[in-house]
């Protein structure tokens, strides 16, 4: 990233309002149109219906036609948006404009891939969206076209929706906050707008600016419907998050209870491959480097009467929670993806929230943020050394970043 | 609280202060319970959280890492980056409640003998009350 | 190739034979895979122990060696010169302890020989893992490169040049000397007087093992310790760089003055005849004390600690040279009323007592006060401080010198960004270490002396510029290799995703990115291998030798059995 | 380059790093010791200021590397009886004393203290406790290995010829009584003097009322204190048995007799406050100084932390410390005018640094010459701050003047960048 690049304008205040009388998915892509025909954009990055399965890919598409089937906002996420900016920047500079729209989670993720350098922002325009959340994979796929009717007026349901996945029903960072000096995405889509008929185009970054310029859009309309709205719902998912984190903790902690939540794995290590966090060229826990010499299995078998394989199960899930946790961003990929169907993402994310929160970090707000392990501090968390002999320094209160 | 459970102890010492202090600990004839093993690490921050979760995974009733004060670090940063991954791990088993007593952190310098057998002892006995780990029972592997 | 472990336990006379079942011990462990001999033995550490081991490693054609004695802190040491001269890779050894942290800490002998059953079979596994390391020698080259030409930087020159060893000295400036070019005289007590100043320069300019570069600035250097590629440009010449290699860099960039105008209570840019230091120091050299108004001043405040609440520190030498002025005064206009307003008189050198004493004797007068402020009242100047006693007063004089902190100078945040040296909370150089090695840095090879480092008189600069002389002229040896630390850490390619995460914690900047492949490289000739990197990667790129996962690994699983 | 043979008097901080660096290039060090031990005072303290580090963490390391480098003769018990010859080839005459336990032999374990039926007091404890006739005098202490004290061992001095409770109970067969003091005959091209500092004798100065008896306190005294490995193993137990909790810190003790201040006095007194609020954070304390010097740019925030603790420092004059119905009272002048008074239960006095007791001699032996303030005098007039009136001979280190813990090792690494200056001109000659 360039310092002019992701430079932060004042707060916006205003966004330049789309009509969406026919459904914010056609308003979007007649933006991108004319992008594209303006060649404001040379390409986007977006996911299109792949007509056999009725289920989405990404595309980096040039030619407008393709747009018919694109949707900025599909009703299941099926690979991590974060991750395929990563696959398309990771591997040296592109000199062409492309805009990539990503949901919040997916854009957070990608700032946590920018800030562990799997990916770049130069010459990308990271659209971000409004998130109502995603219906779960295998359930869409049963019936794609009755859910993707369902999930079709998404504005009327936001908070109220059944059919998105848990992790979405408790998601309170389905919008991104505006305000920092080196925000997440350069342009936000803002549904729920006004009134029921238009989608805002929120500039954030001077980038974000330039692109609503070269469209000749003008942002003029308040946001503030907008924000009150967001904030509404944003309270009630934060106390629905809020409680559902106390059921399920009592539900999965303690050493037999969380053992028992994996039982059922089968080690397929599905979760760390969709995981957009889980960057790892090879897994540490796919390589021989945690394995034992057969002798050694056997002669620990004879020291504990038996041994389960495969053994490391909760060691994998636990590594995996020590590296990826502070970086979690609760997109609940890894949940689409387990065969056996474990609340991983929930698992995960609690974890995630409570560590974050320990270390007064929010992962993907903010590209400018360092990355907590790769900092310290000289005076700090003195609380968990014993025996303590001061006092915490530390205090755990979530600083507020939406 | 089970009178005979001798659990098992793995402390990682860094080598410049507390593998020091455990030294002098010994040379002063100062009496440790006999539950831990030390691994001689060169400094603190080399302990990866890989290495304390198989150290859990294969039965290890409590974990213990201990460097130089923060500060004095023979490497001048490594135990405060230290610091900061064992608070996450920390912070993970806390809120799983994994039994987050297992794992502890100490600092302990070269002239701290009489500290190094406190620290240990204290922690034998704490797990000696929390008793044996569940990862010991092979079900729970 | 079969592995033939040798296994030896010392009985350290009754020390832990007494406390230790050192034949159970034997029975338990000489069963174990590649255990080809366990034995004991009265004192290994002794004349003829050793000669025994040396014996015992040729005749039994060990491959590894363990030892199961006292802590490796006493002896890992002696055995691995055993090893060398028995002509055993002495990394194939692992010692164990069996004393301070077995014996002598556990009083149960059962317990006690359990553990060092638990000890003695960790080390028989680990030694298994273990590779065989090699000292690498490296060539290097022994001329220097000293950066900034004021008095630190000519003392280091002259102090490191030589028949085998070239000195560059940079200087920004057109003429050698640094500050004390603006001087009018030093201090005598401490030896500083500028006629020995000038006599250095003249030996630099003399020396022919010297180049001086004046007018000039570094441009860039990449490299480490033996092997520095600098390149510097002149910007007189329509700034022509200049390219060479050095072996080790000295930065003697010196130190700015605090600007007083920066605290508007001194007056200084606002009420006629306040001077700063420096102005006095030319205004003295040049003859004439006067006020603006050409007359000579009845009765002068010299105010010391200028600057120092706002940076948070001493500059030391401000007394002295307050006392300097005073005399100078005194010296120049006899019947002059000189009041010196100070905080505390920093005096810590053992001949500044004297010198302080005879200015008392001159009758100047020293005024401990705090909250100075300095006002205008028709053409005087009004002092106001709070007294010792807390009360407030004044007191009118002609003109006030106000004596300055040292600050770092404006070139350091560029000199520390091309040498990737980190600065300390008051801006000046962090030394490597604060206490026992003040000034190296954190990067091998790179040394600073003089004030660069923080405030500091003359003397001590001189000393730290001989200083990394000896640390210079001891590690580059003409014609002698470096050998850089063995357990160093190394990069496993395929596991590198390249997310840079090691180079934040490496205090000493060993590691780099390298673009082409994408991926992080150590470099091993001057890495510490304290292992901070290791503990930090999360994809376990990388490996720490004789600390690896897996010998450390090893050492868990059989503490846990 | 050719290899050059150096002596280097006094294995404190200073000389450990010269010798270490000059052994490092290939170079001999003959490094001789007055003590049975290395680490000169700085092993001493808990902590140093201004980081608050760990002394014994920073300073063991090195001693092992000076104990396990070969380059290294280390002389131990011995002191430089005679130098002759110039530069490059200095004859030197150094008398070794018997410790009559064998290096080679000992392991340390200290089987044979307990049998000694001599107990003296321990002079590195600044006899704040006892040691016996055969012993290492602290924990930690290196090398581990003890020394027998010729005057009271009861079979050395004659009191009791048949005794060898040690000589019994050692089993490595490491005590000789036959050992007799040997003297050294040593060629070097260089001498480095590193011989450090002595501590004003505060009973010179009645007015602080040390005694050695009520809880006054000389600053070497507490920094042993309160050390982990010291007589009460780091506990505040003061001579009564109380425990501080009114402690007055008086700085300057003898500046104006001595004529000089001491440079670190200040802020190792204020180490002692944070250490003491560390410990105590009830205990009631206050700094009795007349000018803080805490010059450099670390110090300063160093005293404000202390400040932010509520230590309090008093700018004042004429202290002094009388006994009044059994507490200490310190007397004092704030100002110019008010007197003032401070009851405490311990008091701690910082004395003046004096030059050490062998000075003298040694500059004789040596053919240097004091300054006036008996320290080894150098020609810092020349603007040479640790070359001496005799080429070839360096003085580093307290043995120069008073100072802290990193000028002393500059100083060391200057004198060993003159001295290899000197030997690679001397190539082309």
């Amino acid at each position: 990233m360039t310092a002019t690049e992701n430079i932060k304008i004042e707060k916006p205040t205003k966004g330049a309002s789309i009509p969406a009388k026919e459904g914010i998915k056609k308003a979007i892509l007649g933006i991108l149109k004319k992008a594209l025909e303006t060649e404001s954009l040379d390409a986007i990055m977006i996911p299109v219906k792949v007509p056999e399965t009725e289920s989405y890919a990404w595309v980096l598409l040039k030619d407008t036609v393709l747009l018919e089937n694109a949707n900025p906002l599909p009703p299941v996420m099926t690979i991590q948006g974060g991750k395929v900016l990563s696959d398309l920047t990771k591997h040296g500079k592109i000199n062409k404009n492309i805009a990539v729209i990503l949901r919040p989670c997916e854009t957070r993720a990608a700032v946590e891939l920018f800030k562990l350098k799997q990916l770049h922002f130069e010459n990308i325009s990271l659209i971000s969206i409004d998130c109502p959340g995603a219906i779960p994979l295998s359930e869409y796929l049963a019936e794609p076209e009755k859910n993707e009717k369902s999930f079709g007026n998404i504005l009327d349901k936001w908070d109220k929706d059944d059919s998105v996945r848990a992790i979405c029903k408790t998601c309170y960072r389905f919008s991104l906050p505006t305000l920092t000096n080196t925000p997440a995405s350069d342009l936000h889509i803002g549904l729920s707008g006004n009134t029921k008929d238009d989608v805002l185009l929120i500039p954030i970054t001077s980038k974000g600016e330039k692109l609503l310029e070269k469209l000749d859009l003008k942002p003029d309309s308040s946001l503030k419907k907008w924000e009150i709205k967001i904030n509404e719902i944003k309270k009630i998912k934060s106390q629905r998050r809020k409680k559902f984190n106390q059921d399920f903790k009592t539900e999965i902690s303690g050493p037999e209870k969380f053992t028992a939540v994996f039982d059922g794995c089968i080690n397929c290590h599905n979760c760390q491959s969709v995981c957009p966090i889980c960057y790892c060229q090879q897994c540490y826990f796919d390589s021989a480097t945690t394995k034992l010499s057969s002798e050694d299995y056997f002669r620990r078998a004879k020291d504990r009467g038996a041994l389960r394989f495969p053994l490391d199960t909760i060691l994998f899930h636990l590594g995996r929670m020590s590296h990826m946790a502070l970086s979690c961003v609760s997109c609940g990929a890894c949940e689409d993806a387990c065969p056996m169907s474990i609340s991983v993402s929930q698992v995960f994310s609690l974890v995630g929230e409570q560590t974050q929160q320990a270390f007064n970090y929010t992962p993907g707000i903010n590209r400018g943020e360092t990355l907590p392990l790769q900092d310290y501090l000289e005076d700090e968390f003195c609380e968990v050394e014993t025996p303590s002999e001061c006092e915490p320094t530390n205090s755990n209160e979530v600083k507020e970043n939406v | 609280m089970d009178k005979d459970f001798k659990p098992n102890i793995v402390g990682f010492l860094c080598n410049w202060c507390s593998y020091a202090g455990a030294d002098l600990a010994g040379s002063n004839k100062l009496e440790i319970k006999p539950f831990l093993s030390v691994v001689k690490v060169m400094c603190s921050s080399r302990v990866n959280s890989n290495l304390v979760l198989t150290s859990f995974l294969w039965g290890a009733d409590g974990v213990l890492i201990a460097g130089c004060h923060p500060g004095d670090c023979h490497y001048e940063k490594g135990n405060y980056y230290a610091r900061r991954r064992f608070a996450l791990l920390k912070k993970i088993m806390e809120s799983l409640n994994l039994e987050p007593q297992r794992l502890q952190l100490s600092w302990v310098s070269a002239s701290e003998g009489k500290r190094y057998a406190e620290v240990v002892n204290k922690f034998a006995e704490d797990i000696i009350k929390i008793g044996p780990s569940p990862f010991r029972k092979n079900q729970n592997l | 190739m079969s592995k033939k472990i040798g296994v030896y336990i010392c009985e350290c006379g009754t020390n832990i034979s007494d406390r230790i079942n050192i034949d159970r011990v034997i029975d338990e462990i000489s069963s174990l895979e590649n255990v080809g001999i366990a034995k004991k033995y009265g004192l290994l550490c002794s004349p003829a122990g050793k000669k025994y081991l040396v014996e015992e490693i040729k005749k039994e054609e060990l491959t590894h060696l363990v030892i199961g004695a006292c802590s490796p802190r006493e002896h890992e040491q002696t055995f691995m010169k055993v090893c060398l001269e028995a002509g055993l890779n002495p990394y194939l050894f692992q010692m164990v302890n069996i004393r301070e942290q077995c014996a002598w800490m556990i009083s149960d002998k059962e317990a006690a020989t359990r553990l060092a059953i638990k000890y003695i079979r960790a080390g028989i596994k680990r030694v298994t893992l273990h590779k065989s390391l090699e000292k690498i020698e490296l060539e290097s080259n022994p001329d220097v490169l000293v950066i900034g030409g004021g008095i630190a930087g000519i003392e280091a020159s002259l102090s490191l040049a030589g028949p085998e060893r070239k000195v560059y000295l940079v200087e920004k400036t057109e003429a050698l000397g640094g500050m004390t070019n603006k001087f009018a005289q030093l201090l005598p007590h401490q030896g500083t007087n500028l006629s020995i100043i000038k006599d250095k320069i003249e030996q630099v300019n003399n020396n022919e093992h010297i180049e001086v570069l004046t007018s000039s600035t570094v441009k860039d250097i990449h490299g480490f310790l033996g092997n520095f590629e600098i390149s510097v440009t002149n910007h007189e010449q329509d700034s022509e760089t200049k390219e060479f290699k050095a072996g080790a860099v000295v930065v003697a960039i010196g130190f700015n003055l605090y600007d007083p105008k920066e605290a508007p209570a001194y007056g200084y840019g606002e009420v006629e005849n306040v001077i700063n230091a420096l102005e006095f120091e030319t205004m003295s050299s040049t003859g004439k004390i006067v006020l603006k108004n050409g007359k000579p001043p009845a009765a002068v405040a010299l105010v010391h600690c200028v600057g120092r609440k706002e940076e948070g520190y001493c500059s030391k030498t401000c007394c002295l040279y307050s006392i300097k002025f005073a005399r100078i005064l005194k010296d120049k206009l006899p019947d002059v009323d000189v009041s010196e307003f100070y905080q505390d008189l920093c005096l810590p050198d053992k001949s500044d007592q004297n010198y302080f004493e005879e200015a008392k004797k001159k009758g100047i007068h020293f005024i401990q006060s705090d909250e100075i402020e300095i006002k205008d009242i028709n053409d005087r100047i009004k002092v106001k401080y709070k007294s010792a006693e807390g009360k407030k007063e004044e007191l009118i004089v002609d003109m006030a010198i106000l004596a300055s902190a040292m600050v770092p100078s404006q070139d350091t945040p560029k000199i520390a960004e091309i040498l990737n040296l980190p600065l300390d909370k008051t801006g000046f150089f962090k030394e490597a270490h604060e206490m026992l090695n003040p000034i190296a840095t954190p990067i091998e090879g790179v040394y600073i002396a003089g004030c660069a480092l923080g405030p500091k008189n003359i003397p001590d600069s001189i000393v730290q510029s001989q200083a990394a002389a000896g640390k210079i002229l001891t590690t580059l040896v003409p014609g002698k290799k470096l050998e850089p630390e063995v357990k160093t850490a190394e990069i496993r390619e395929e596991f590198c995703t390249g997310c840079q995460t090691c180079l934040s914690v490496c205090f000493y900047g060993v590691i780099s990115f390298d673009e082409q492949k994408g991926i992080s490289t150590v470099n091993e000739a001057i890495c510490r291998g304290c292992g901070s990197c290791v503990g930090s990667c999360p994809s376990g790129a990388i490996k720490i030798k004789h600390f690896t996962y897996p010998q450390l690994y090893r050492e868990v699983l059989e503490a846990l059995r | 380059m050719k290899k050059q043979n150096v002596l280097i008097i006094g294995a404190g901080v200073a000389g450990m790093e010269a010798s270490q660096l000059l052994t490092e290039a290939g170079h001999k060090v003959y490094l001789v010791e007055k003590e049975s031990l290395i680490g000169g005072q700085t092993i001493k303290f808990e902590e140093v200021y201004p980081n608050m580090e760990c002394s014994t963490c920073m300073v063991s390391p090195k001693q092992q590397e000076i104990l396990q480098n070969e380059n290294i003769d280390l002389l131990l018990l011995s002191e430089v009886k005679e130098v002759n010859g110039t530069a490059g080839e200095f004859k030197v005459k150094v008398k070794k004393k018997a410790s009559y336990v064998s290096l080679a032999n000992c392991i340390g374990c200290g089987a044979c203290y307990e049998p000694c039926p001599v107990s003296l007091d321990n002079y590195f404890e600044e006899g704040l406790t006892k040691m016996k006739a055969i012993a290492v005098p602290c924990a930690g202490a290196l090398p581990n290995v003890p020394a027998i004290d010729a005057e009271n061992c009861l079979r050395l001095n004659g009191k009791k010829k048949e005794c060898q409770a040690c000589k019994e109970a050692c089993m490595f067969d490491a005590i000789d009584f036959s050992e007799k003091d040997e003297t050294l005959d040593l060629e070097v091209n260089a001498i480095i003097v590193a011989t450090g500092f002595d501590m004003l004798d505060l009973k010179k100065l009645p007015q602080y009322g040390y005694n050695q008896k009520d809880n006054v306190y000389t600053a070497m005294e507490f920094e042993r204190l309160y050390a982990e490995n010291g007589p009460t193993e780091g506990k505040l137990i003061l001579r009564d048995g109380d425990t501080p909790k009114t402690i007055g810190i008086i700085h300057c003790a003898g500046r104006e007799e001595q004529g000089y201040c001491s440079a670190v006095c200040c802020m190792y007194s204020t180490k002692f406050s944070h250490f003491l609020k560390h410990k105590l954070p009830e205990a009631k304390i206050k700094e009795f100084h007349s000018d803080l010097c805490i010059p450099g740019k670390s110090h300063q925030k160093f005293y404000q932390e202390a400040l932010k603790k509520e230590i309090e420092f008093i700018r004042c004059q004429d202290i002094s410390v009388e006994k009044k119905n059994g507490s200490l009272q310190v007397n004092y002048q704030n100002g110019n005018i008010e007197k003032n008074t401070f009851t405490a239960n311990m008091i701690i006095v910082a004395p003046a640094m004096l030059p050490g007791k062998d000075t003298k001699t040694l500059t004789e032996t040596l053919g240097l010459s004091q300054d006036d303030k008996g320290f080894f005098a150098t020609k810092s007039k020349e603007l040479s701050p640790v070359t001496t009136d005799v080429e070839g001979i360096y003085v580093v280190g307290c043995a120069e003047g008073p100072k802290d813990i990193p000028d002393s090792i500059a100083q060391a690494e200057a004198a060993v960048g003159k001295i290899m200056n000197l030997s690679q001109g001397k190539n082309n000659e």
